[in-house]
């Protein structure tokens, strides 16, 4: 089980790479959704190796601010139109 | 075994915050911020808090680069 | 005979968790190797949901039936609900397929 | 009647789920909550979940649920494996094109559902949708002749059927 969670650690450190070097904003948006994602993963797995079943409840809030944040974020960081009739 | 996890977190924790403040761009260092906070939602548990770790999602992944970001749009576009 | 059950509830639980392990290192060297902005998409929507769903199959095996593998449940359909929602709304961040709305008319642009 | 009792049984469900027990007060205080959201909420959250033909036919249309559930799960799956068979090559080559299809749905919901469903499929993605002329834009990851394309929009039109018998 532990090994797994070391893995997963791993690959969010390999993912980052995309964040520190990514061209433009939607691919570090990209990067970011799926190192959260990751990390939920590892939440989830770390109550199963402590075998507390209270943490499950953090990954579960966890996972909706991460969803309410990446919306906030393509809301509001996205340049207006040319025409500037952009909603 | 646990031990090694505990550094590697932490590592991964100093690497996001030297990029969240060297980086030029402004919507760079908002955008790493959700991580820093999860890294710290990661540590708690690990810690064995899970009160600690249920306020410290809500505040730093949720709120906090919620009003960041808006504060951002405000300003410069 | 319950040995068995054990068994092959081991059995199961390594594979989920092994298939997970592959989609989530194919998620992070897609996302490094891949050129585009809307192939590193198809990396970041497909094979992240496949490893999320294995590795949370993997867990309602380990755990059988009770209130926490329920959880697990809710857990998973809120997750595939949402990341396709997700990666619409990054695709859509930049308009820059050549596509123009058909709400605004070409007069519109030219202001 | 038969919404606000729908409404209420699945949020004491729900409120079950995340108490993690069953014990008597739990039960009390569940009814409580949920009978305030099943008064205040159930005509919104029924205006937005649009169903064929209402709440008759229970039975069948959790059997045809479960099968588009089922149907996601393996489409998931399928695709990964042929994404991550990209990833893993010595030299990556695509050959990406971006296609329009026509669709005969109407209700906003099943457009939305097809939308999650092109998503997942294998290696198309949905990237935004014509209101006035009832098209999607997708994205192709790898087509490399036409009588490909007429193939793999022949499968979306398998996904079309699967979902106008639930909503629509």
């Amino acid at each position: 089980m532990l090994y797994l969670i070391l893995v997963i650690v791993l690959t969010a450190i390999l993912t980052f790479y995309r964040v520190i070097k990514g061209p433009s904003l939607p691919d570090r948006l990209v990067a970011m959704n799926c190192i959260g994602v990751m990390f939920l993963l590892v939440l989830v797995l770390l109550s199963f190796y402590f075998e507390r079943k209270i943490f499950i409840d953090v990954a579960l809030v966890y996972g909706v601010f991460l969803f309410i944040n990446v919306l906030i974020m393509a809301k509001y960081l996205r340049k207006p139109w040319k025409g500037g009739v952009g909603d | 075994m646990i031990d090694i996890l505990f550094y590697l977190l932490l590592l991964f924790l100093i690497i996001t915050a030297f990029f969240m403040v060297f980086t030029k761009d402004l919507s760079n260092s908002v955008i790493t911020l959700p991580l820093f906070g999860a890294i710290l939602v990661i540590i708690f548990v690990i810690l064995q808090a899970p009160g600690v770790a249920l306020a410290a999602a809500i505040m730093t992944v949720g709120l906090t680069t919620a009003f960041f970001v808006i504060t951002i749009n405000k300003t410069e576009y | 005979m319950i040995d068995f059950i054990l068994s092959i509830r081991q059995l199961f639980v390594f594979i989920f968790f092994i298939t997970g392990i592959y989609f989530l290192l194919s998620t992070a060297v897609g996302l490094i190797r891949f050129p585009n902005l809307y192939t590193r998409l198809h990396a970041g929507s497909k094979c992240l949901m496949a490893g999320g769903i294995s590795v949370f199959m993997g867990c309602i095996v380990l755990e059988g039936i009770s209130f926490v593998s329920l959880k697990l449940i809710v857990i998973m359909i809120f997750l595939s609900i949402t990341n396709p929602v997700t990666i619409h709304v990054i695709a859509s961040f930049d308009n820059n397929y050549n596509l123009i709305p058909k709400t605004y008319t070409k007069e519109d642009f030219e202001k | 009647m038969r919404k606000k009792l729908l409404t209420f049984i699945l949020t004491l469900a729900l409120w079950f789920v995340f108490a993690g027990h069953v014990s008597i007060q739990v039960f009390f205080l569940g009814t409580i909550i949920s009978s305030f959201i099943s008064l205040m909420m159930a005509e919104n959250l029924f205006r937005l979940i649009q169903l064929k033909d209402g709440t008759k036919d229970f039975p069948k249309k959790t059997y045809d649920i479960f099968m588009v559930i089922i149907a996601f799960i393996y489409d998931v799956f399928l695709s990964a494996v042929k994404v991550s068979r990209h990833a893993f090559e010595i030299k990556p080559s695509f050959s990406p094109r971006i296609v329009r299809i026509k669709t005969s749905l109407k209700n906003s919901n099943s457009i939305a559902t097809l939308a999650s469903f092109i998503t997942f499929t294998q290696g198309s993605l949905a990237l935004d949708f014509d209101h006035i002329n009832n098209q999607y834009v997708i994205h192709w990851i790898d087509v490399h002749s036409d009588d490909e394309e007429e193939r793999k929009i022949a499968r979306i039109r398998k996904h079309l059927n699967l979902i106008a018998k639930i909503v629509d």
